[in-house]
């Protein structure tokens, strides 16, 4: 093989991926505070939901235990991403949720006891209360980042009609090797469409770690492949990560196009419930990462700058397992919906041909209540 | 009232649904100023720009994907396909999400789009090109399965597809796209949905068929008739729901049944035709329900593509048998 | 000769001819380590390493067509995919390349493959985890599709899948992983593949499923019994090719069918099988061919899912309301 | 917005491309040339292959539009990029190709006569001669892209048997858009793969022009989402070309794994005989792309080094037609399959179930042979 001569190669582009972090694991600041952050109420409000999310996630998966409920997905150590995502977002975005961003969620007003609803296996935890943000939201996707490009379809929406709307499409580190992620990204800046990419790279995809789901040093640079931008956040650095999201939602807003955002965080739990990490993940994995929990850390930054109490720990400790409990009363209280239901909305008028199917399904014996 | 071919029809239909609401907006591979491969789409850029008429990047996938987004915002997406064995591609995003939403959110939210794309061979095209999809969709709950056979059927359904407030799969006949013409007023009117269409009565058999099948079977029931055969026709033009009532009342009638389908044969559309008359029809029944289809091969490149492609000597000897075996009157 | 369920004979199936042929490699989401997340895989990441037991990165498209390409280099790759509603990105690969590479290369490449996965519901599993998948592949043709309904079957179909020089779809039955245990012995023999088989003899009737609803029509058959209705009861075993000549020596006996699968009703599985009945048995019928199915509806998710599911209940229930139309002796 | 401190942001990753190019569009030499270039009959092979190739083209086309073929997808301009991979590649690698990449495949031992019976619709035609490279050779993937995945399959097989053998997958421009070129860049590095995706970029898909296909701003940063090289080259520079891909291939026969080429060139003819261009491209890109045509540059490269004369390029193209002329007799030569050879090569055993299928079709009316 010869040498090349330098002079036969140019180089013709250069990106680079950066990541924003302000308070690190200890919680010490580490650069001047976004503007958000120098407010207490906002940091006390961030903690709140950050607590309580927990708090509620802990119950689920205590009622898995106890058999009262299916195979549940937590998103222990994932908090700070979620309720991030859930202030950031404006009231009329959409958010096209992966299934651990119940913080964010919760703060776009799908009541907690349907997550549980949904866990246990009932189709109506996906309605929605009207008159809440989540009435625009779609509802988990479990076929892995299927629902990522759906979002270039509602982005455009947006753009055709000139609202100014954002849609938040938000993943996990295992969905960003699937084409669907990437063909939304690669199109996403062809309309310049006010989508944020969103992926919590919580490092595992139940067995699969980070580094063998694909050769890249960073999942944010699969935006290169798009020409749009990525960076990286540290997902368990609440301010950093509101702070990178408010960004890129104002930037899309403004039309600016599509960005990807890759959160770095860490799934604190099994993969769900119906796991046992213990099978693939070395213990001390698990115990560093508890270093770098989200909540540990916003609490160290609040006591530092004296805007946090032992009083006020105890006092929302409290509240959370209050809220935890009456979530799971709600969820117990919702009676099963009837047989006919699976016909009920499968087209907007039932076509005759299943009249009779339905039929046979009204004379069954009537169905058990069944977590 | 003008005289228009299949892809004619299916164009005007776009226009004119387009004109009439402005929700309604088509997205595929180059359908924009090449107005389609098959020029379904042609005219409509100039019509209607470029934010309704969207050029897709070379992805059936999120052809898809984009179109159930849309949809879900209250807009009304028409989706091409260019060729029938790149629906593949698009099978996960049908099944898994638009065939379900409205379901699975209880209503809140839905899917008024509609997937478009040439069905069949005969054309001599490449490969790939040539493929028969009707059984993956039409056993697909939640979903409309089309497929229309002449100009004011591609029209009238095409109008009641995206109007339809649920995903329609609409698949068109490719070597009839250009075949004949028909008389085709652009009323506005569309075709209900659900519904067989009986064509031409009869008295000794049923042919029953959909698609560009439809038109073999036709000639072949003219065929047949020079014989002294007479033979009800019905285009089914609905796969799914399927309107059994309409082919069991004329099967009560004859006794007699002949389904054409140029799919595969196991695991066919015709076997659910088939399946119903052996549950709701037994008792009419005269003699077997035969089936004439494609084999169970990959479809041929042109050169053999008419082996495998049912025909006129095909359904017309099949039905020569069926006499053999239950001799009429 | 051990005791073992179905999840244990797939299991042993695997290490067996691991152990036999060092060209058969596996691959798939969490197979290693985690030992598969129904366990199918445990033990092979420790005996073959990781080269042999290959973790995928989270694209379901991506193991189909690698699964392809190591096929076409003399290597046998068993892939799993996780869930059966998972099956849907690997469509396009396996119809438009695993099943043609052979015919359109007129023989020069071939795709040895196997793809296992879990099929149907039962399980309370979260949505798109109990989806019943066989008719898309049944309809596929080059392909292979097999449904074992229990472990010594699952053992014996398994090892003749790995050995079949051409792409095998093995779908098993989910709820019937761990449900009961039979005696297999690792004798390494294979099953042979395109046969159904007689389970049970019997006069009254022909009893055919397969899969996990095999086990449902099983105790049906007990059922019946405890009533003196004698069921003849077929397990299809091998989708495609279908045998149809050992359901019509049945049916041709006992003069009545009913077919029991959990896929939706329309265009099913159960439809190819009345058909075939349609057209090359109805002569022999005494009655309608019935099927019990899941309804045409999205698989409900786990607090309906028993709705929908055909049970000893129904399967009863039609059997009885066929011999109330064709009443035995 | 706050303003972020620059403290809060660092950079974490960063990426270019680069553009090899030796000879320039007038045939001028711009760099040192690789060995290989400096040997004149090297350089005169590959013009004659290139040549040829046109010359075969160019009868396909010929005997589409009087009907004697079916639908052809011509290689015009673009016979740099073919000739180059046919030449770099060794005998044992797996080409793994796109359509327009004939040059390659004849040099690998396809016949031209193949070619033209594959585009009139015969199955045979992808049987490829026992004895050549080509035999380890995939036949072109109608849909787009999803034979590079496949790739993966077969790059793995050689790393699992320890063999020095790369898989080159060839596609357009178009196939960088969908997620089967993805998920097998996403992935290769993750083994660390022997493979090679070269992206013919020809600037069209049919009729959607490179810069409505995606984001990107150029084709070759789509590697940077599987963190693995990606580079451009000038593909009407044969030079260049060949340079590239055989310093790619090198390295990932030395195990230093996968890498995406783009290869930037223009489709000078119409997407296929089907196709009409003049609907959607302007003929005055369509001039302007002739000024750079990978033929013309070579010969003037050539000419301006003393080792192309006039009689030189007078032989060759009497030589070329007349090879156009044999590879067309040949392939009028060829002898129609019965029609049971649907039937005969779907299993490796026809299952019984089939038989009588297979029956019915030999009791048929035989075919006749059509273009
Ligand atoms: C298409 C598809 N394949 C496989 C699965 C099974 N599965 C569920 S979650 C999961 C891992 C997801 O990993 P990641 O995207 O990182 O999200 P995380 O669970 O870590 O939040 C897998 C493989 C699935 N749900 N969908
Ligand atoms: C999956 C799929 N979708 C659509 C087509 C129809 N089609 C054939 S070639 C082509 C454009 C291909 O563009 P590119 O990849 O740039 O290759 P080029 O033709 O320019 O060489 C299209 C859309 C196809 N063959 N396959
Ligand atoms: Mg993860
Ligand atoms: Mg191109």
């Amino acid at each position: 093989m010869s040498e090349t001569s330098p002079s036969a190669e140019t180089t013709v582009a250069a990106f680079d991926v950066r990541m924003t972090r302000f308070v690190d694991a200890a919680g010490t600041v580490l650069a001047p505070l976004p503007a958000f952050a120098q407010d207490p109420e906002e940091l006390r409000r961030m903690y709140r939901v950050m607590v309580e999310t927990r708090a509620i996630d802990r119950k689920a998966v205590a009622l898995q235990r106890t058999g009262q409920l299916g195979t549940y997905a937590s998103c222990l150590g994932q908090e700070a991403i979620g309720t991030a995502t859930g202030i950031a977002m404006h009231a009329d975005d959409v958010l096209i949720p992966a299934y651990r961003d119940y913080a964010a969620q919760f703060l776009r007003g799908v009541p907690a006891e349907s997550t549980f609803l949904y866990w246990a296996g009932d189709e109506r935890s996906m309605h929605f209360p009207e008159g809440t943000p989540s009435r625009h939201d779609f509802p988990f996707s479990v076929p892995i980042g299927t629902h990522i490009p759906q979002a270039i379809g509602v982005a455009y929406a947006f753009r055709l009609r000139k609202q100014p709307r954002v849609a938040v499409a938000a993943c996990g580190d295992g969905a960003t090797s699937r084409g669907d992620f990437y063909e939304a990204v690669s199109s996403a800046k062809v309309w310049n469409l006010p989508v944020v990419f969103l992926i919590s790279n919580n490092q595992w995809a139940i067995s699969l770690p980070r580094a063998r789901q694909t050769g890249a040093q960073t999942l944010a640079q699969k935006a290169i492949a798009g020409g749009i931008p990525g960076e990286q956040v540290d997902g368990n650095d609440v301010i950093a990560t509101r702070h990178v999201l408010e960004r890129a939602l104002a930037a899309a807003r403004a039309g600016e196009g599509p960005r990807v955002i890759e959160a770095v965080t860490y799934r604190l739990h099994d993969h769900t419930t119906a796991d046992d990490a213990r099978r693939y993940r070395a213990e001390d994995e698990l115990e560093d990462a508890w270093t770098r929990c989200p909540i540990k850390r916003l609490r160290a930054c609040m006591a530092t700058l004296g805007c946090w109490s032992v009083a006020d720990e105890e006092e929302l400790e409290a509240q959370a397992a209050a809220r935890a409990e009456a979530v799971a009363q709600a969820y117990f209280a919702v009676q099963p919906e009837m047989p006919q239901a699976i016909f009920d909305s499968l087209y907007a008028t039932l076509p005759t041909a299943l009249g009779a199917q339905r039929a046979e399904v009204m004379t069954a014996p009537a169905p058990q209540t069944e977590h | 009232m003008a005289d228009l071919n299949i892809i004619e029809a299916v164009n005007l239909a776009l226009k004119s649904e387009m004109a009439r609401d402005e929700n309604v907006l088509v997205l595929g591979e180059d359908i924009g100023r090449n107005g389609g491969v098959f020029r379904a789409t042609v005219g409509l850029l100039d019509a209607y720009g470029p934010e309704r008429v969207i050029d897709m990047p070379l992805a059936e996938n999120l052809i898809a994907a984009m179109a159930i987004g849309l949809s879900t915002q209250g807009l009304r997406p028409v989706a091409e396909i260019q060729f029938s064995g790149f629906l593949y591609p698009c099978l996960d995003q049908i099944a898994n999400h638009a065939a379900r939403y409205r379901n699975r959110t209880r209503g809140r939210i839905t899917c008024p789009l509609v997937i478009r794309a040439p069905n069949g061979g005969g054309i001599h095209a490449p490969e790939h090109h040539s493929e028969s999809m009707e059984t993956f969709f039409a056993h697909m709950p939640g979903l409309r399965v089309i497929a229309p056979s002449n100009p004011a059927r591609a029209y009238g359904l095409l109008l009641a597809a995206i109007r339809d407030p649920d995903p329609v799969i609409f698949l068109e006949p490719t070597r009839c796209y250009r075949l004949f013409k028909q008389a085709v007023e652009d009323s506005g009117e569309a075709l209900p949905l659900d519904t067989a269409f009986v064509e031409r009565e009869g008295t000794h058999l049923t042919l029953v068929s959909w698609g560009a099948m439809m038109h073999e079977t036709r000639l072949a029931a003219d065929a047949l008739a020079q014989e002294g055969v007479s033979c009800e026709l019905i285009d089914v033009a609905s796969l799914k729901p399927l309107d059994m009532d309409t082919i069991l009342a004329s099967v009560t009638k004859t006794g007699r049944c002949v389904i054409v389908q140029e799919a595969p044969r196991a695991y066919g559309p015709a076997s659910e035709i088939a399946a119903n008359l052996a549950e709701h029809g037994l008792l009419s029944l005269f003699a077997p329900v035969l089936r004439v289809s494609g084999y169970d091969t990959v479809m041929p490149l042109a050169r053999l593509e008419k082996v495998y492609l049912p025909d006129v000597r095909r359904i017309v000897a099949e039905v020569r048998k069926l006499l053999e075996l239950a001799p009429v009157g």
